[in-house]
């Protein structure tokens, strides 16, 4: 394992440590590994927290900021974090408005961010309430499973929830907001290689050198299938194709194009997929509107890619378009 | 068995996970996310700081401390799912200084029902589950036919380990394995791997 | 090789591409490879020009925009781009007040700015000045050799010089500052794994799996000696101590840290290293002002990082905070 | 020595580039950033593509564009060097339609003090220099000798094969590799193999 670390067991402190000493604006609570604003609570503005295992950075602590969320909590790595810190955190930026919380679609996340709204309605009667996001369709989902996983979209909600609490809409107009983002996001990712987990020591999976996963997750969970390595034109394919066989993304104002490196794929690669994915799009007949493209929802060192697209109206595009000053997105501030 | 014997159940439990973290790692990386081992050993490590720094006097104090540290310091699916399994037991152990046989089954069977409550798993699921309804089951019905408490939590044992191995061929409809469908099939499921170490180490240290 | 591409020699113009695509804010010449601002040229405003080989990506192309580069020309992967681009760069941003050329010290990118020099100055009469950084500490300076590489300091020039010009500073006081910058930043890079260039195929160097390579550039040169794997404290102490021995950085108004990813290495891992050298320097007495943690200048997917100090006066920090709008550094816009 | 025996040479010269171009790329990786193979192959496959469509009456001509070509195409370090050195070669060889030996060697000189002004580079730097300007030296004791140019073309070819060899136990001073400082020490310079195919070239196409 070659990695720029101290003990593996103790890279999430060290790493807050280093959050902290680089975003001064920021404030960090070591004891409940949160990463709250520095001007936390915002009277009267609904707050927002997430969080979730670490080593998808910046999700979520590069998203704390104006315009966008109000804290997140830090899980071990690939671990949800427990609901003591979401606790925390709800109550560290809870300004009179309620709290949302956006929980990424998995079993871990879902069930201790459920203890934690539980928690805090009774220890505090903050109002909270919860978005979850699942946008992966590499996972078929049924009634009799965990449902799709959370990946993307959960960059998008928080940046949209974000301007719509900044807006001062109420706690259940910014809940509806997310889920409006999330009902119209849909995601596909794939790796080249392996994620190795610190505490693991080796890579979670065996890729051999001529084959990559389609359909993984952000936590090295292996895809739905492996395939022999393709040029990027074909990658892009077997990415945009079930996003769009998914949702009709035609029509209205267009969608926001997001994609998306795993962590160690670096940008040039991500500008090839890049040009691949507007051709499919463009022929396919959806228009885009906005793009990202970079490094938002990572996997530890995984190499891959995945691509988000969000269908939007006006009113998202301008909630998009708004104003974020966050380390891990910002403009217009 | 009064609560030095429930921490010597946990702490036997505790071994077992630290010794087998490395498979319990190695079948998540199979089929999820390459942590179960690391969870529950992290978790494990702090339940027994608290047990020893702060002695609880009753079995329910005992399991009521054990699920209340699962739940702060694991994380993940599993945090939730032993923890509550433990706050539930803790209820139903009541105040009394010692449980015996029958109430500790009784105990056994409130966190398989909190771990249904909290993960709606159903039997094939591909989950915890799968190795300690069996068990529970085994228990029950093995006091139901009078046998000594011993010998109960032995069948237990069996029954969870059947579980166990039973999971490999499912595929899963539960937890991050979900997400592999068919390819989930073959691999042994971590998470009732881990919770036949906890019949095991009942087996071991615990007699009505 | 596995990366997300389609032909290797086609890797710069269908990136190329995929950025124009994606920003279309931008104007992408892709006949001589340019990156270049919609509104260019900036009547008045000293133009800006930098480029260089590819596959240090967001460097240069990431930078083009309001408050930081007018335009940005693109190599072969790791080959200086030919005078043609630039000369072709430096006729489309010229708004009158002249164009500075940010060129990186390495012989192939200095001789072909030069070559462009001269031909701007013969054929359009438009006047240059360049300025080459150099601040790498790995390599041993001396006058009988090619001089230290430019590496991490020149997204710092990029960004304080853009200010500047965009103060309506003439084409002496931009290069005096660029110059400024320069001579006042000290990089070290490490690497823990090689790059793999499109076109060869293969790593450019082996680095065993409990090795790394200390003082690398960001083309995939071997570093200055293999040292074995070590904890982030350790590694902070080799890339720092070089940086401190080489240049005083204690009093005035402190520095710019930048902790920069070579392209694989997380985020994550940044933020611990970052914790690290915030500890040695503050035990050296030197106080951090600002900070900047990211993939900003890459060597591909190569995996590792390097630290830049930049030791800052009020008119430097001023202009560093001074509004930038591109799509690899932004703030205040 | 025409317009059409210069193209041979080139033409010769972009094969043995072309088929050494993993050679060329493998040594600037040990010491340089691996791609003087791709980049020689792509400058002198544009010079080939030239020439074939223009085809430039002198032999001035046919070295202006070449120069004109590599310097477009190239980038790096050896498109300025290899570019300003056909370029000086073009101007020495003037207006005529033909050069003899003589007139080659002067142009072969001007090419090397081209590669000086644009690089600055001495002997023992490790550059091209190193074999080019033997192999320059060499022409000309040749033919000043009074050997016939073939054979004086032959002695060129050896000496910048010696260079060459001599490149590898240097410590580079010039370009990428005088990063490595001492560790460049044991590697045979890419551009001084490269430039020694020029050489080779020569003497396989040309006749005084
Ligand atoms: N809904 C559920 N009900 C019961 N058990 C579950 C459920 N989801 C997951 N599990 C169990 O949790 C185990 C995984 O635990 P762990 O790896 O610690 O958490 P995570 O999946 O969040 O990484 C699985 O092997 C499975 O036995
Ligand atoms: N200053 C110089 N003078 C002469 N030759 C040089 C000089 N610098 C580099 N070279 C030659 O250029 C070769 C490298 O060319 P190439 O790899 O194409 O360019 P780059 O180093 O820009 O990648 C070296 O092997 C060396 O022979
Ligand atoms: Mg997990
Ligand atoms: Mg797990
Ligand atoms: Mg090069
Ligand atoms: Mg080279």
């Amino acid at each position: 394992m070659k990695k720029l670390i101290n003990d593996p067991a103790n890279v999430v402190p060290d790493a807050l440590r280093g959050i902290a000493a680089a975003h001064p604006e920021l404030r960090v609570d070591h004891e409940n590994r949160l990463i709250i604003r520095g001007d936390a609570p915002v009277r009267g503005k609904v707050g927002l927290v997430s969080g979730g295992g670490s080593g998808h950075e910046p999700l979520h602590g590069g998203f704390v900021g104006p315009g966008m969320l109000d804290a997140a909590c830090a899980g071990e790595v690939f671990t949800s974090p427990v609901p003591d810190q979401m606790l925390a955190a709800t109550k560290a930026v809870d300004g009179g408005a309620g709290v949302l919380h956006i929980v990424k679609n998995y079993t871990g996340d879902v069930m201790n961010f459920e203890m934690a709204a539980e928690l805090a309605e009774a220890e505090t009667g903050v109002q909270v309430v919860s978005v979850v996001t699942d946008d992966d369709v590499a996972v078929q989902d049924s009634l009799y499973t965990a449902g799709r996983r959370g990946v993307g979209v959960t960059v998008l909600v928080e940046k949209i929830a974000g301007a719509g609490a900044d807006q001062g809409r109420s706690l259940s107009e910014v809940a509806d907001l997310a889920k409006k983002v999330n009902d119209n996001g849909r995601s596909m990712g794939l790796a080249l290689t392996s994620c190795t987990v610190p505490a693991a020591g080796k890579p979670t999976f065996d890729l051999p050198d001529d084959q990559m996963e389609i359909g993984i997750g952000i936590h090295g969970e292996p895809g739905r299938r492996r395939v022999p390595l393709a040029p990027a034109s074909e990658v892009a394919e077997m990415l945009v194709s079930p996003i769009l066989a998914d949702l009709d993304f035609t029509g209205g104002d267009g969608v926001i194009a997001f994609v998306n490196s795993m962590g160690a794929t670096p940008l040039i690669e991500l500008y090839v997929m890049y040009n691949e994915i507007a051709a499919i799009l463009a022929k396919a007949g959806v228009t885009v509107a906005r793009s990202l493209v970079g490094p938002y929802i990572t996997s530890l060192d995984m190499a891959g890619c995945s691509v988000t697209l969000l269908k939007v109206d006006d009113e998202l595009l301008r909630l998009w378009d708004a104003p974020v000053n966050t380390a891990g997105l910002r403009w217009g501030a | 068995m009064n609560a030095a014997v429930l921490t010597a159940w946990l702490t036997e439990f505790a071994r077992l996970v630290s010794s087998h973290r490395d498979l319990l790692t190695e079948l998540d990386s199979a089929i999820g996310d390459a942590d179960h081992g690391s969870n529950l050993d992290r978790g494990m490590t702090a339940v027994l700081a608290t047990l020893e720094k702060e002695s609880p006097p009753t079995p329910a104090a005992v399991l009521k401390r054990t699920g209340m540290t699962l739940v702060s310091t694991v994380g993940g699916a599993s945090g939730p799912l032993y923890g509550t399994a433990f706050l539930r037991m803790a209820t139903a152990a009541g105040d009394d200084d010692t449980l015996d046989g029958p109430g500790f089954a009784k105990a056994l069977r409130a966190a398989l029902d909190g771990v249904v409550a909290r993960g709606k798993a159903v039997a094939g699921d591909k989950t915890m589950y799968d190795a300690l309804a069996p068990a529970v089951d085994a228990l029950d019905a093995a006091l139901a036919d009078g046998q000594p408490f011993d010998e109960a939590i032995d069948a237990a044992l069996r029954a969870a380990e059947q579980g166990r191995e039973a999971t490999t061929p499912m595929v899963a409809r539960k937890g991050r394995a979900s997400y592999l469908g068919e390819r989930s099939a073959g691999h042994q499921d971590p998470g009732a791997t881990s919770v036949t170490f906890l019949i095991a180490a009942a087996a071991a240290t615990l007699s009505g």
